[in-house]
């Protein structure tokens, strides 16, 4: 049985007309699940559901825990729902006991654990710091634990700030508040949404390290919403790719991201963005990823390409190079 | 003044009934609320008061041109919802006594002055709640009070029927100074002289005295 | 000339303790109004606002019936509590929390309506239940709507008359509060005192409402909020 | 039992009018409040308050000072407009606008301190004024708040009393406004008409009020805000 | 002269303590520069001090409009400013004419246009949205110009949703919204605020050829702050580089941003995130900005590298060899 068994639907209004949300998957525990998709697929959506925050039919189990039911029941299941239940379904946040309500005119067995008893940490894609409380105060205010707290602001670089007001902080320095605070709670599964999106590559790279390390000091189960490939491979062991709410692909970063997987050659994708013509030699510009190279290409080349074409980038020699910096 | 409150609506009809085209608008107040407003040009034509004190100090504001004059003195009496055997005798029976406020009505002066003379002041001191107004007087029996101290033409107006059965009675007049009740003209207007002039008339004496106010 | 401080100190006195008692009241019943989905939400609110619309007078005088022994509301809290709610304190405090609740609950009301839903999910999911997200989370950030209504309640209860005069009976040392006695010296024509009394109430008052505004003022700018 | 409307009529306008006017002075006054970073903030905001704080009979004697035309103030406004502030409807509407002043303020002054001041300047960027940043951006943006400022001031000056009765003297037709007129009946021991009377009130307000929120309430359901 | 020419101060909580911002620039028309800098240098300020939401020192003009001049006064300059002036700084949003007002105890001579009077769009770091408008009257606020606004939408993507209001979008559907706003009030000068950062890759790349058309058809002069190598280099012409509110870095992203220039070798930095040992060949997966490969590497290679290295990728050969994709 795996540690972490989701399946929801819930129908959102897409960018195309109306969209159902429809995810059927399980996580292990310890695992870093990666999701990706386009920009309104549903993926804040999908953590907000794990979290409690948001409506949704079928079911979570978490461990032994089951933090959603809400599966419609067949007719004969109806007889212990007296129609004096009918209002159930607003008092949801309370009962952990089985209940039923109506949802859409059918009946449902409904179970549902409170956001607050969930034992997750989340960062959400935009912060949501107390402003009533200054950097630290929003720490403690998760757990009381003074030398944690501390440890955390160090770690993000961000200790000397702690007295200020969310307010006065920069997108970036509200961005690694928020996630020093998910981790205050010293949670069993991480929900992180876009967790890195306003930071410099120097910063991200080292709070990504640090990421990884507390997932695995704290045997956490996280889940990342990202639209960086490196950032997935390099953090996540699984991934599942969305598109208008359903799962298109489902695998190992791996799998799924590693263009060049099998090929013995060594070989890039990227885009032309400038042809720079000298008089003895031309150079194209190329962009890989965050990385941009010049190199030299012949005068046939050169006309043959232009700006903005696809191309790929390869070395015949079996062997690239690879030397070590320091 | 809100003792006249009852006795006002006859004294209108009656005077109507002499001058039919004259058209009244009575203004029932706190004497202290119209003082203000006539020392402030409220366009009155005539006040009356229930006592001299207010009239006088228009008089000497210089607003009326004629000082006021007594149309009618007021006795007070006691009232009860619930209790058939009331007296200032035994009053201190009593739990809750609503009166008038003695500083500002001259109905409530007259009570204290009538709990003093019979002796019987500091017995019932802690039992006083005190009203605003007479009408409010009622009110207090009505809800929690048992026995309150009112004008005596109260009783005699039709309104108290809304009440329903109720008990009364009256406290000897000599165990308080006369409730001088003053009227003042406040304008030169015909009809104001004429309304004026009424209240003293036989007609309206008789009205009076119906309502339980001693007239000379 | 004598001068009588009681009034005044009853006056606060009262106006504390119904701040009080409807900030207790008040913010689960906002919280409700502002949550709730249902339909009958506009009547709950239209009724919540009904106890402004009557003069005070007459609210005063319908609460007198209501409120005395003799009556359904009086005799359940005379014998549970053995309170008389007419011609006495407590008859004030009750008749005067009834009247200033809607001062109290509309503002809270709008500043539940529009705080920022992010932040109530973020303390959910520090693992905080909603008692403490409104205590620590919920209260603070809508503080200037808080402190709209503890003022408007505070001073309008300072400065209520018509129920207080009517339910109270204005026995001294009891039930009557500055404003009814500054009242009563106005009605007496005692010009000279009630122009004494009255600047002493609004000085009072004035201060009180300074010191309030003061260290909110500066807790403002420490924190950042609102500039 | 004949039933004169004329006394709704005229409390009902009294209060539009009044809300109107101090929607248009209060709006201005609420935005300087809020938004000035001066150390007399917190005197202004607490002599905002003040007029609450005495009681309304007292206030309404006061006022009743200022604004006859013997006074400085009822003085010029004679002079210039030819209108008399006392005993008269528009000396009501004077006279109500200052005592319900702090209720329209208040509200308004805390629903313009918790808006996020991103969408202001959003709105400057946009390349849009000041005015039209207030009337487009910021006023539909506080909206709980604005509601319950006109909802506080239009009840509270349906249910004021001490004030109007003073400053207006309950004329017929004129100044006598439905609250005046129930506390007559009261006076007068005329109950049942009294109950009347209250009810009519009552059940008008409560009908204007639901309109009200109600509209409040489908606008919100649609826009998804508050949810 | 240039087009703009900026020489602002002020003074900012940095996360060292106090830290003073003090940058002077200039820039051509028609121009697209790139800030960059690490998260709390000043980067948001500096764009939000050019749009006048915040007060500085200094001076900002813009063609021949002084959209700010707030310059100390030599005490000979100071006589036309009375005492009565003290007060001044207060209404500097009002005045357009000279103005005097004094600023921590010194006299300055004060010119200050309002924001709303400065021809520029402006895309927020968080949005900023305007709540009680659905979408397209978001848009149409700006501007009664249904035609573009219509345009703009369909151009990120985002005509279907014409009609929703802002709470109910995702992150990188309000994002796509906040630009089309920005872009309604064809706005002389673009300022965008990391415009890109909640958008998948495959809608960034559209999106960045939007602004980057938009730029050229409108002649507009643009400044972007992006943590993005790649987008700065293929978007802009000039960029600076800001580190504790001083610009450390100066040039076209060419001289600033290509590390193998110069060189005749094709060659990367890369950092290894992964080392796979099978029975027969070590395979190193190595990180180059958004890309991930796979390298085949000898034992002992495997043996020297560990994760988490950098280290440079290039082969020995001189022509890498470049193929157009379709
Ligand atoms: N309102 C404010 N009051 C005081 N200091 C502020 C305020 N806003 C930002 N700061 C501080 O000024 C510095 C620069 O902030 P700014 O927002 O310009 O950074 P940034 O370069 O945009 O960073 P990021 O990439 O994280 O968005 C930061 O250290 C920040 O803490
Ligand atoms: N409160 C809401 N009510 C209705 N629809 C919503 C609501 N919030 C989001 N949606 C819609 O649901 C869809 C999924 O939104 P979601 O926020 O999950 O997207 P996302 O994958 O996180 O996108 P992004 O990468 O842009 O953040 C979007 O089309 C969005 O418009
Ligand atoms: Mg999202
Ligand atoms: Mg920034």
């Amino acid at each position: 049985m795996s540690y972490i068994h989701i399946n929801v639907s819930k129908n959102l209004f897409g960018a195309q007309k109306n969209m159902k949300l429809e995810m059927e998957f399980n996580i292990e525990k310890n695992d870093f699940l990666a999701i990706s998709g386009e920009s309104g697929s549903g993926k804040t959506t999908l953590l907000r559901i794990i979290a409690g925050l948001e409506e949704a039919n079928g079911e979570i189990r978490v461990g032994d825990e089951i933090w959603l039911s809400n599966t419609n029941l067949q007719t004969r299941d109806i007889v212990s729902c007296g129609k004096d239940k009918e209002k159930t379904r607003k008092r949801k946040g309370k009962d952990k006991d089985k209940d039923c309500n109506v949802f859409n005119g059918l009946w449902y067995k409904n179970r549902f654990l409170p956001p607050q008893k969930r034992k997750i940490g989340f960062v959400f894609q935009d912060f949501a710091l107390f402003p009533n409380m200054n950097v630290l105060e929003n720490l403690l205010y998760v757990q009381k634990d003074k030398k944690l707290a501390n440890k955390l602001l160090e770690m993000v670089g961000m200790k000397n700030l702690s007295e200020r007001y969310p307010n006065t902080l920069s997108g970036g320095q509200k961005q690694r508040i928020a996630l020093c605070r998910a981790l205050m709670r010293k949670p069993e599964i991480l929900l992180l949404d876009e967790p890195f999106s306003a930071l410099d590559e120097k910063r991200k790279e080292e709070l990504q390290n640090e990421i990884y390390f507390f997932h695995k000091e704290f045997n956490l189960t996280t889940i990342m919403v990202s639209h960086s490939s490196t950032e997935i491979y390099k953090l996540a062991d699984k991934m599942i790719e969305i598109k208008n709410g359903k799962i298109i692909k489902k695998g190992t970063p791996r799998e799924i991201l590693l263009k060049t997987r099998g090929s013995e050659k060594f070989s890039l994708k990227g885009r032309i963005i400038d042809i720079i013509n000298t008089d003895i030699i031309n150079i194209a510009v190329v962009s890989l990823g965050s990385h941009i190279v010049e190199i030299v290409i012949s005068q046939k080349e050169a006309e043959k390409f232009k700006k903005n074409d696809e191309v790929i980038i390869s070395t015949k020699a079996f062997h690239p190079n690879i030397k070590g910096i320091k | 003044a809100a003792n006249l409150t009852y006795v006002m609506p006859e004294i209108k009809k009656a005077f109507n009934k002499k001058y039919p085209n004259v058209k009244i608008n009575l203004v029932l107040s706190s004497s202290g609320k119209l003082t203000a407003q006539i020392l402030r040009g409220a366009p009155y034509d005539v006040f009356l008061s229930a006592n001299m004190k207010y009239p006088l100090k228009l008089y000497k504001a210089g607003i009326a041109k004629m000082p006021p004059r007594i149309y009618a003195r007021g006795a007070i009496c006691l009232f009860s919802l619930k209790y058939k055997d009331i007296s200032l005798k035994n009053l201190d029976k009593f739990n809750i006594i609503a009166i008038s406020k003695p500083k500002t009505t001259p109905y409530g002066k007259a009570a204290i002055e009538a709990f003093k003379n019979a002796g019987i002041y500091k017995k019932i001191k802690s039992k006083l709640v005190f009203a605003e107004t007479i009408p409010a007087v009622f009110s207090y029996v009505k809800s929690y009070a048992d026995v309150g101290i009112v004008a005596k033409s109260t009783i005699y107006s039709k309104n108290i029927k809304s009440l329903g059965t109720f008990y009364y009675k009256e406290i000897n007049p000599q165990l308080y100074h006369p409730i001088n009740q003053g009227i003042i003209l406040l304008s030169q207007k015909k009809v104001a002289k004429e309304f004026y002039n009424f209240m003293f008339s036989k007609k309206v004496k008789n009205i009076l005295k119906k309502y339980g106010y001693d007239t000379m | 000339m004598n001068f009588d401080f009681y009034p005044f100190y009853l006056s606060i006195k009262l106006a504390f303790i119904v701040t009080i008692i409807l900030l207790i009241l008040g913010i689960p019943y906002a919280w409700f109004l502002s949550t709730t989905k249902s339909k009958i939400k506009p009547f709950l609110e239209s009724i919540t606002a009904l106890p402004i619309v009557l003069p005070p007078s007459v609210l005063g005088f319908y609460l007198l019936f209501f409120l005395s022994p003799n009556a359904y509301v009086g005799k359940i809290f005379y014998e549970l509590f053995n309170i008389k709610l007419v011609f006495s304190f407590e008859g004030l405090v009750v008749a005067s929390s009834i009247y200033s609740f809607p001062f109290m609950i509309q503002p809270i009301q709008g500043g539940f309506e529009s705080i920022n839903k992010n932040i109530i999910e973020a303390s959910y999911l520090s693992g905080k239940g909603k008692l403490i997200t409104l205590f620590k989370i919920i209260l603070p950030n809508i503080k200037p709507s808080l402190l709209t209504a503890i003022v408007i309640t505070f001073a309008h209860t300072i400065g209520e008359f018509g129920v207080v005069l009517m339910v109270g009976g204005s026995i001294p040392k009891k039930t009557e509060v500055a404003s009814v006695a500054i009242y009563d010296y106005v009605e007496n024509l005692e010009y000279p005192k009630a122009h004494i009394y009255s600047a002493t109430l609004l000085i009072i008052s004035f201060l009180v409402l300074l010191i309030v505004y003061y260290i909110n003022h500066r807790k403002k700018i420490k924190s950042g909020i609102g500039y």
